[in-house]
């Protein structure tokens, strides 16, 4: 259907999300703010594509610019071929932040409020059983009927976490959605979004400040550099896995990554 | 046919009080709609608005929301000035009662009006200060007094209050409140229950009786409604003869009607001082009004006659 | 492990102290760690009995004024009369008729203008100029008092009732849009970016996710709302008097200070009074249940 | 790393792509980064002229639905008329006089009411039993008419100004509290913590934190406040009338309107009305330099 | 001065806080939620206490309760002897949320705002100069005067960790404190507030939900069950660093943690 608009975009071999020279400014009432400047990436249907930064880069600038929030001050993202505007249930958002669940909805309202309204469920009672089925995936089950404020942080973020899983978009953008979560939780939750991945090979795009955690979940990592964020890197993870964690490789890239974004060679400042 | 071509449904605005007496018994007595069947209109059905003020029942007749009202002298004048030549314009249909206003005080040391000059702590209560029809009066008593340039010299001892808050606070004795320009039921209390005594009646100043409230309406509605008109003005009329020839009958009548504090006794008593209120449909004393407001501006249309804002039809009872 | 003195201090200035493990004790099970609050746990939390103080201490403060400063009963009746001719009044069934009389009018009024304001404001989140406009209209129009408009309202809609809600709609419409809007700006852009992310737009994202996220504000402006409408009713009552013989409470209270009866007129008074906390009790209820269930107000 | 076929699948789906690695361009000195708004952007956030649009849309419909509808004058007179008699008002000075001696009234009572808020809800926040005291005197004096409180007004204050400023107290401080309370109970629990952490209490506490995090529903109370205390005002005014020659935007309508000088009725309910809009630029303002500033209000 | 309300209480020996067999239940509308379940644990003065568990298992709870926000359902927690009652600027709480900025106070200003109002300076210039020394820690110089909204999420937890170690309180209570900051900021923050207690020595108060943290910023490490939490183990730590990370010691410590808490063993079982 959108293809008909964009005779340019075929399925087959384009990317399904195309950012290109975005650029974007925050506006405050005396100056601009560059958040990200001029970053171009392609992913593909079925990746798993990370942004990988340092705090405050303007990775969730980024996401909010895909998830068609913000428009980019320069620059565009084509979805599909097709310019993103505005905010869509195709491209579902696990938010940084802790007060994305709506607070006048216990945690499983939350999650078929998500369901309904984002069309993927048609009756109440379809949408509750999907979303019994994912609380249970990130262990609330036994908090289904608490409101939010009574969640811990962590907790919080599962919910979101499973309606952004329940809502089997055709491309999931998370912004640091494991950060608040404890060690093992944190594992269980990659290997559930990764056995997810397997079944319906959706496209991810991932928010992480983990080097470990990017080298894991992602198929390609972005690396982008401090404030403003700009491309440093892209490079291909997708064989390894937490397996290997010890493994040579999976350090080799580790270390790699490491220095990219930590070490600042004189390359990096050969430009200034 | 000229009866279809009238209206079915006469609208009055009523307020609280025994001077609007007339129109209670009209209304009571059925007497409008009986002299429209007389006249051969039919039924026709009539509505009572009740209002609080003078300012809400011009609204009122202006913006058509009722056919006639019942208002003092000055809401008259000013409103025939205002709407004189138009098709809205407004005259007095008939009038109700004869009625002084009268000026009461419990302050030992007022006789006179001249003891109001330079007086202190001492203020005057009145309905609305400047614009009512009190006010009106106080500054012709004091022009006649002090000279034209003094009209307006004791404004500033007044304050509006409404009659029953003026009343209680003379009663009371603690506030400022020393003075009050009463009417029926409050002048016959303030006499009876706390002894306060007249310093003068707007019948001073006019030199005899006057008339104090009168039935007006819209050129529009009574060259629509000719015979309807007439009917009203039939009715008012009977009334007033009725109340005449039956106080008796008439006090009961507004006991019954309103939720008077004073028994039908008292009423008949009030009623039949003929100091305070008389229900006459002669027009009196009501030009020195029109030439004081036209002297400060109120007005800009000076009338010859009374019977400049008084329709036709009612020229034939009399008048000065 | 290395051994070190149990007790003493580390040379970087730490206490030493031994280890230990210890198995998880018996696991509570899901009752105890979720426990049903006792009755009396939930009758604590009930507050008419602190608020029926509250409006005994009222009275009893307004009886002590006037037994004390010795007022003129016609100025100022003491709390004894005015319950009597409070009773006197709903003996003879007047009061009732004339409450009733009073709020149908009011309810009608306050319906629309709730009506009303949620369009306005609907028309207000969706654009800056329509927020220009809300905010335009509302300093214009709101501080007009209802006796100013009172003309116009009889000019287009007679002398019933009709008339009547006009002037009330002005005084409930300006205060509801203005909380209802602050609230709709105050909402959390997180929230509002979830709502859009779900596929809401226009009146539905309104309807789904900002009146709930501003629900607390919309409350406060129904209250006000609320108040409001029966200050314009009186007063409007007042002015426009009543209909062929109904009329409400502002009516009662108007023809019962002409007739010098101040204890009614106070006793009408105490009506809108206990009628107000009778409503404030359910405005209330209705903020236990959401706001504050909710965790938004304390 | 294995070679593999760019472009092609690996098993599991996914599009195999070359990696590649770039310096960081030239850093954007911080002058680029933070670069100033100019000029044009930051007129462009000026809303002056949409609000005088809205103005102007409210005249332009008035005037044509006076001579389309054909009303009488005296009723509800045009645009022009209104204007003109404006103009007279305000050439003989009169009007500045009366708008001048309300304002001193107004300041007065709104100042006293907004002081007897604050330290209601400070009362209020202190305590349940506070808070049960402040819901509850609201919802039974809130919808009290200022005409019924007229009467004890001039008992307690005498007949001048201060029985004008009691009953406009009355008018803006259940409003304001009602929005004050119910923002400070909408404080985030981390903020309030946050304030209590470092030492903050009672208020202090409320000084410095609630007042401050609750500040669009205290601006929200505050509008209301102004335009209640507006209304009021006018309509005590009304039943006051001029004190010793003096007399305000109220007594100016209501002579007017015994006079039937419809004209200049209207003219100084106009002249309400831009004042409104006067004040309402002066909230936006406020409005601009905090709540919005601060990322608390869009 | 308090210890003569509590001749019990001598400084030499005593635990700075005591808390004992603490139990919090929360009430909501229906029904209780026991977040923590007869913990116990001393802390002694210049401790880096680290409480280590589960999403949910009731840290930040805790935290609340030495805070002086929530009163224990039963239970004693003591501050120097004396049962905390209140919350106080002796005891600084660097909180898990994002909210914990206050908005309409700039970066530079909210650390000033805690500094005059916790007591610590008497004048806007000294608190100015002491904020931006710890601004500076946190790599926040540049956005000194940016309001706390226009910040990233890593960006705002900086600043309330810069408000915290500012304050210098004689107990630093800090909740998942560099849970949304990227690899190297999060070590640099450990780094820096290590380097602080090693310049005063004030007892630290910290929840982490990474094992190797605990380690790193611990000396003394309470391992609590999942939810409701109970105590399973206070471990010594005070002799690991980052730098041995890779050693055997290291990883026996993160191991038998690991094990502790996330594979259950028969014996936790056997009391059930
Ligand atoms: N609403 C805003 N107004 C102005 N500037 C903003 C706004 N939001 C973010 N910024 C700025 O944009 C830059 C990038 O922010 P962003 O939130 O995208 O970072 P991030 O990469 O997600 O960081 P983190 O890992 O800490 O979450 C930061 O410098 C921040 O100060
Ligand atoms: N306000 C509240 N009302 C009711 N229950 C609450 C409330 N706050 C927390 N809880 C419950 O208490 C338990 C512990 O919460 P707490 O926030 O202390 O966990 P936590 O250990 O900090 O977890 P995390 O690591 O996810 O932040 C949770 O089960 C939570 O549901
Ligand atoms: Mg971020
Ligand atoms: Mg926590």
């Amino acid at each position: 259907m959108l293809d008909s608009f964009n005779p340019s975009y075929n399925p087959a071999c384009s990317p399904i999300l195309r950012v290109e020279n975005v650029t974007i400014r925050y506006q405050t009432d005396d100056h601009h703010v560059t958040a990200t400047d001029r970053v171009s990436f392609d992913v593909f249907e079925s990746d798993r594509f990370v942004l990988l930064g340092p705090s405050g880069c303007g990775k969730s600038t980024l996401l909010k610019s895909i998830g068609g929030y913000i428009p980019p001050t320069a620059g565009d993202v084509r979805l599909k071929g097709k310019k993103v505007t505005e905010p869509g249930p195709d491209r579902v958002l696990v938010f940084q932040e802790f007060d994305q669940l709506l607070p006048w909805k216990t945690v499983r309202q939350n999650v078929i409020f998500a369901l309904i309204n984002g069309g993927r469920c048609k009756t109440e009672k379809e949408a509750d059983s999907i979303a019994l089925h994912y609380l249970d995936k990130v262990k609330l089950s036994k908090f289904k009927d608490n409101y939010p404020h009574t969640l811990s942080g962590g907790m919080k973020q599962r919910v979101a976490i499973a309606r952004g899983l329940a809502m089997k978009p055709s491309i999931l953008l998370m912004d640091e959605p494991f950060a608040a979560l404890d060690a093992l939780t944190r594992l269980q939750m990659q290997d559930e979004l990764l056995e997810l991945w397997e079944e319906t090979k959706f496209t991810l795009l991932f928010v992480t400040h983990s080097i470990e955690e990017a080298i894991v979940v992602g198929s390609r990592i972005l690396v982008l550099s401090p404030h403003p964020g700009q491309v440093r890197a892209e490079l291909n993870s997708h064989k390894m896995t937490r397996g290997e964690a010890g493994a040579s490789e999976f350090s080799a890239l580790h270390d790699r990554i490491y220095e990219m974004l930590f070490v600042e060679k004189p390359t990096a400042r050969a430009g200034a | 046919s000229s009866a279809a071509a009238e209206a079915s449904k006469v609208r009055f605005a009523d307020q609280i009080g025994l001077l609007y007496l007339p129109m209670r018994v009209a209304i009571e007595k059925k007497l409008v709609e009986k002299h429209a069947k007389e006249a051969g209109l039919g039924d026709v059905t009539v509505e009572v608005s009740q209002f609080s003020g003078g300012g809400a029942v011009n609204t009122a007749i202006l913006s058509g929301g009722v056919d006639f009202a019942a208002g003092g002298i000055p809401p008259l004048l000013k409103l025939w000035d205002r709407t004189k030549g138009t098709d809205t314009e407004v005259r007095g249909t008939i009038s109700l009662t004869h009625m002084a206003y009268k000026l009461f005080t419990i302050d030992p040391n007022v006789k006179t009006i001249d003891d109001y000059v330079g007086i202190q702590g001492h203020r005057i209560a009145l309905p609305s200060v400047k614009v009512s029809t009190q006010a009106v009066t106080l500054a012709m008593a004091a022009e006649k007094k002090f000279g034209q340039d003094k009209a307006f010299s004791l404004d500033n001892l007044t304050v509006s209050m409404p009659h029953p808050q003026a009343y209680a606070a003379m009663k009371s004795g603690s506030q400022p409140i020393k003075s009050h320009f009463a009417t029926l039921p409050f002048s016959y209390q303030l006499v009876k229950e706390i002894k306060a005594r007249q310093v003068f009646s707007s019948y001073d100043v006019a030199g005899g009786s006057h008339t104090g409230v009168v039935l007006y309406n819209t050129k529009k509605w009574k060259d629509e409604n000719p015979k309807l008109f007439k009917a009203v003005v039939d009715a008012f009329s009977e009334a007033s003869q009725w109340i005449k020839d039956n106080p008796k009958e008439a006090a009961e009548l507004f006991k019954n009607s309103e939720k008077s504090p004073n028994t039908a006794e008292e009423i008949l008593e009030m009623i039949s001082d003929r100091s305070e209120v008389e229900y006459r449909t002669d027009v009196r004393g009501t030009l020195i009004y029109a030439e004081f407001l036209h002297r400060t501006g109120d007005i800009k249309n000076m009338p010859t006659s009374w019977k400049d804002y008084f329709w036709e039809s009612v020229h034939q009872f009399e008048g000065d | 492990m290395s051994i070190e003195v149990i007790g003493a201090r580390t040379p970087e200035g730490i206490v030493l102290r031994p280890e230990y493990e210890r198995p998880v004790e018996t696991k509570p099970d899901a009752k105890d760690v979720t426990r049903k609050l006792s009755t009396w746990e939930h009758i604590i939390g009930n507050e008419m009995v602190r608020k029926a103080a509250v409006v005994a201490l009222v009275l009893i403060a307004w009886q002590l004024y006037t037994d004390l400063a010795d007022v003129q009963p016609l100025v100022f009746p003491s709390v004894v009369d005015t319950l009597k001719a409070l009773f006197a009044s709903m003996m003879d069934g007047e009061l009732f008729l004339r409450v009733w009389g009073s709020l149908k009018v009011l309810l009608a009024g306050y319906a629309i203008g709730m009506g009303l304001a949620a369009l306005l404001t609907v028309f207000a989140v969706s654009s800056r100029f329509g927020s220009d406009v809300l905010s335009t209209l509302t300093a214009m129009f709101n501080p007009l008092p209802a006796i100013a408009l009172l003309p116009l309202s009889m000019l287009w809609f007679g002398l019933g009732s009709p008339s009547l809600i006009f002037v009330m709609v002005h005084s409930v419409l300006w205060a509801v849009a203005l909380n209802t809007h602050s609230g709709f700006r105050s909402v959390s852009e997180t929230q509002r970016m979830v709502g859009r992310n779900y596929g809401l737009k226009g009146v539905r994202l309104v309807a789904k996710v900002l009146i709930p996220a501003a629900f607390a504000s919309i409350l406060t402006g129904m209250k006000i709302g609320w108040a409001f409408a029966w200050r314009t009713l009186i007063a409007a009552e007042l002015v426009f008097g009543a209909n062929q013989g109904g009329g409400g409470l502002g009516w009662y209270i108007f023809e019962n200070s002409q007739n010098l009866n101040t204890d009614r007129v106070f006793a009408g008074l105490l009506t809108v009074m206990l009628i107000g906390v009778l409503v404030e009790s359910g405005f209330r209820a209705i903020e236990k249940r959401t706001v504050q269930r909710w965790g938004m107000q304390r």
